[in-house]
């Protein structure tokens, strides 16, 4: 897997945003000044970059209610997103959505969504109309270890098989849905990837926590799909380092697992130590990026805390184009 | 004009659209019938008869058949409506909304509201309604106020084979999801339909009679037999106006309201239970907005707050009966 | 009496009824909470904290936490149901019901009837609905008039922890699928609880208040927003008479018909966009029944027709505001 | 496999029952006299009486929209089916249901359904209750080839693995389902055992036009299952001789393809050539048999068309026990 210093970069700097998009977040929250649900993707961002670096604006993705990281590897602009979780007038979507609904069309990011399982049969259509327009673009669901276990995932599935389009399910299995876990939810004792397989299609696994291995792995599926192969799937084994929403008390931790976790799991960590050892970046230069990314970060925040809130005698607007 | 009934007015209408814009597919279960089998495809056209001929003409790429999984239809009809086609996704039996009502409702509903309107979802679901077969409790229901309900939808109920094509053409080159209602006990109603291009604006409905005696407002099956009870009515010098909403979601609320301003007196026919029902809709709504026109209390003629029944008698009592849209006009003239 | 909040109220009336009945079990998703972690069960007795202790009291045979499948949820509710039992399902969100419509309605509410009335299914189902946490418009919807709407469901909504604890012991000791709702917005209510056995019947609504001027009727949340209206309008000598619903089905006809014979003005509250609403279902049926009585049109204050959003600013123009209720009643008195 | 004569005669008596009352429908419904969709059961007797003769009254099946051939192997008055079937008053649910929804909770059949797939949750929950209740009973769900796309039924087989309970999901592979191919509609090239089995369950195949191998790998499952083995699928190769409903014109068959069905994978004909060259009962006691059902289907058939039709007044009965 030969990549350049830019893309290294670049993936670096993806992750980093996500990172510290969600520990800004973390810390906002305590304010109270943020409503609402608001799930964190922080330890999960080489899923989301490693698959989403395969992809261009052309690309589909549907995402679920832990969508942020998903957004910031498809592209989506970081302060608008801000903005839309404070709820703010000038939100990616008016303020209307929040954290759970975010979505970009020009960037090919379908929205995330609050029901859980629902983006998948979305993503067949999408590779369903991406199939007709023959111009080799994909569609890629993100589900969760939990969302695996709803029947819209499981009809997608095989959907997808029967119509032989180019979509991609990927399972992030973090372990846990919301409280409950994998080993418990799951009843193939948490193998989501065989699971895929039987419904005919192609399955791969990788170690979601790994920038390296996710985006090779993905490298692979992504030949085979776009080369014909029909729809794929992929789990990645990740983490999720904050509850399940903020405010979560974690009591289904094991002792020291998220320190564990931290040390040992954390994607940005082993990115660096990676490029270290292997001498393919000096790491000072990712110590700029995360200054930039911090940068970036603050102004996101300070300008979505001082941004005007919606207007109320808006509320039943965009309902429909014509009505 | 040609003469031909709904179901043919459906067929055309798709298959003239699907001519004029690439990006119109179809698909549900059985839309082309046989994949997969030693028959081979298009053995059936849908099991309402309201496809065939499209699989020859459009190819598998635009026509497809799937497996059962109504989430997934009506799911991927979203997606794909998303990502730039306009999807018609058809359910089969419209009670089946109870397998995929969130695609429909959270999903292609609010996409555009949550996503700070920003998207379109131009997809067009086809939801084949209504009693009349004996087709029992899961089979047989006019699920048109749920979805009516729903901002974010609009709700489309033909009842002739003009309106049909109108209608739908109007669906399909909309830009917001349709949920478009085929009653199937009316898809052999016979009429004359409009050449060429011929579009019915949502919202604006059908005044069927004009009478000034007492206002019916009512859609889909109701509207024939209502007209049963017209003739009755007619005959004992009783002149009813007689809408037929054509759309409930949008709701042309003045047609409505400018017929109660003159009679005073309303009847809604719903083919539904009765709570929460469009009957009680268009009754609170004129109760609310023409109560000084109103002379009599507004009769709603529904079926009982009971499921669907299967055995004819038993049906036929369920669902109202031109008898009963006479006996409630009626009533609304007999109060004084 | 005992004080305490709804929350508490749910719990302790779970815990008391399973104790007395074993054919009672709860299922749902984290219900109990750590299943399968290294943190161990009963994590978190419950997302609302409405089913802590529960566990730890009755066994995994009796307090399941299930996969994330509603459907199934909801269907194996229905079966034991069936075979016996006496669930206790939780939909986390009532929005849920668009993933599990179809074991509601065409299934639960439907075998009596279906089976030509030798079955019971006394299932109940909690579902979390409401807006006020800015949870937007998949996870804030009060779906109470679809299940209104549904032949052979109840539908309940308690307001007070006296009726929560009476509402769900009478559910758990009928023999009928139950829906019954849980305002996220009230679970920390207080109030007092009766000792021991409290049933609350079905269809007999709370008189909040007795004012005569003008009619209030509503349910969930909007009570309490009602109560805010009435102090503000009671300040300016104007009572009302405050109609909580407590079920909508089966619904107390007598209570509201009663009250608008006395006041002839009719506001109803309803947290839900306007289309086929309870808020035109009451109205409907006012106008209907007690026309003669009616001195002003029906007053529906409703959300508009738009999906619920998410910042506080939208979230708070979308919901029934006190203010906007207190002027309902106004206008409703202003009519002559 | 040994089985008494007795038990011989009985699992043919009830497949000769369901083929005559379905032979019997499939004339009676040109006559107009018989309202509704009707799906026919015949071809499938096998598959129903194969797994319902190792079933008493405690144990549940839920069913199908074909349903009528569950309803008769597992216990259900054929007359009182049949007047149910003809829409009467005193048919077994007072001409409410009609064929797609008879049920007998007295004989744990807990309902036919119109809804694709609604059973299978259903009998995960009185799995439940059954496990509850430790007295080693099971719960069936009956589904089709069409049916086991459907995401209930998935969602069904994954929560009866994680909650343990002794469900068993029966799939009735008739290759058909309405007008489409199961070759096309399961993306697993047909293969509906091994999907099950990746749920993590154990799954059997038999061919379900052989009473005998029906039988006895029932059994085998149910050996499993009544052990505390956990939830267990079997896919039954089977085929339906009938359109899907009455008046389906069947263009999907192949040029000779009922022919040959009739001719080769006729369960009754198995039986009585099985039987016959092992000796294990002289013919002649089934044709006793086949006149015997051959009286009691007439009788069935003449009492409900003489039977009184439903009162319209009594529609809206039976909705609640109390309202
Ligand atoms: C249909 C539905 N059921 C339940 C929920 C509540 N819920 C939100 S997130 C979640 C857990 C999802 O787990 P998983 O798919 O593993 O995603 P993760 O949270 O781990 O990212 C649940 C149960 C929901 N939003 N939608
Ligand atoms: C949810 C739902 N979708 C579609 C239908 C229409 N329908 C009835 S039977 C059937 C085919 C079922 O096929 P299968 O499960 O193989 O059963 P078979 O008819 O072969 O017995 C379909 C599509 C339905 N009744 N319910
Ligand atoms: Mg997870
Ligand atoms: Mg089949």
């Amino acid at each position: 897997m030969q990549m350049s210093r830019d893309e290294l970069i670049g993936a670096y700097r993806r992750m980093a945003t996500i990172r510290q998009f969600e520990m800004r977040l973390h810390d906002e929250i305590k304010s109270g000044e943020i409503a609402g649900f608001t799930h964190l993707y922080c330890g999960q961002e080489a899923a989301a970059v490693g698959v989403c670096d395969h992809l261009d604006d052309d690309d589909y993705i549907v995402s679920t209610h832990r969508g942020h990281g998903h957004c910031i590897a498809k592209g989506c602009d970081v302060k608008g997103m801000m903005k839309e979780i404070y709820g703010r007038r000038d939100g990616l979507c008016k303020g209307r959505g929040g954290s759970m609904h975010i979505a970009d069309l020009s960037k090919g990011m379908l929205g995330a969504n609050g029901i859980v399982g629902a983006g998948a049969p979305q993503a067949v259509g999408a590779a369903l109309s991406a199939k007709l327009d023959r111009k080799g673009k994909v569609a890629i669901a993100f589900s969760g270890d939990g969302a695996c276990n709803q029947g819209t995932t499981f009809e997608a599935m095989n959907m997808a098989v029967v119509l032989k389009v180019p979509a991609i399910f990927v399972f992030e299995n973090n372990h846990y849905s919301e409280h409950t876990g994998v080993d418990y939810a799951v009843g193939t004792n948490r193998d989501i990837a065989s699971r895929a397989e039987a419904f005919g299609m192609k399955a791969w696994r990788a170690n979601g926590c790994d920038y390296f291995d996710t985006y090779s792995t993905m490298r692979e599926l992504l030949d085979h799909v776009r080369g014909g192969g029909g729809p794929a799937a992929i789990e990645l084994d990740t983490e999720r380092f904050y509850g399940h929403f903020e405010g979560d008390p974690q009591r289904y931790r094991g002792p020291g697992e998220l320190d564990r976790l931290w040390a040992e799991r954390d994607c940005l960590k082993n990115f660096r130590a990676r490029v270290g050892e292997g001498g393919l970046l000096d790491l000072a230069e990712l110590d700029r990026v995360d200054a930039e990314v911090s940068q970036l970060i603050d102004e996101a925040t300070s300008e979505a805390r001082a941004a005007p809130p919606p207007d109320p005698a808006h509320v039943a607007e965009d309902v429909y184009v014509e009505y | 004009m040609a003469v031909m009934n709904i179901r043919e007015a459906i067929t055309r209408t798709l298959a003239a659209e699907m001519e004029r814009d690439e990006s119109i597919i179809v698909l549900g279960e059985d839309v082309v019938g046989g994949a997969g089998t030693a028959g081979g495809q298009e053995a059936i056209g849908g099991i309402w008869g309201t496809t065939p001929g499209l699989f020859a003409k459009f190819g598998p790429d635009r026509v497809i058949d799937t497996p059962i999984s109504e989430s997934a239809i009506v799911g991927a009809a979203a997606g794909a409506a998303l990502a730039g086609k306009r999807p018609v996704a058809e359910l089969m039996f419209a009670d089946f909304v109870g397998v995929s009502l969130d695609q429909l409702w959270n999903q292609m509903g609010k996409f555009r509201y949550m996503f700070g309107g920003k998207t379109r979802c131009p997809a067009v679901v086809r939801l084949i309604y209504g009693a009349g077969m004996n087709a029992a409790a899961q089979h047989s229901q006019s699920v048109y106020a749920m979805m009516t309900a729903m901002p974010g939808l609009k709700t489309v109920l033909p009842t002739t084979p003009a309106d049909a094509k109108g209608l739908l053409t109007e669906a399909l080159r909309g830009d917001d999801p349709v949920m478009f209602f085929e009653h199937k006990a009316l898809y052999g109603v016979k009429g004359e339909v409009p050449d060429g291009d011929h579009r019915q604006r949502f919202g604006e409905a059908r005044m069927v009679r004009e009478g000034g005696d007492v206002t019916i407002v009512t859609c889909g099956r109701m509207v024939s037999f209502s007209e049963k009870a017209c003739d009755k009515l007619n005959a004992d010098g009783i002149g009813v106006d007689l809408i037929d909403l054509r759309t409930t979601s949008p709701l042309d609320e003045e047609a409505i309201l400018d017929s109660v301003e003159q009679t005073g007196r309303l009847v809604v026919v719903d083919e539904s239970p009765p709570r929460c029902s469009l009957a009680s809709d268009i009754a609170s709504i004129v109760a609310a907005k023409a109560f000084s026109s109103l002379k009599a209390p507004p009769q709603m003629v529904t079926g009982p707050h009971a499921p669907i029944p299967f055995a004819r008698e038993l049906e036929r009592a369920w669902v109202p009966s031109p008898g009963k849209i006479e006996n409630a006009v009626r009533q609304a003239l007999a109060y004084r």
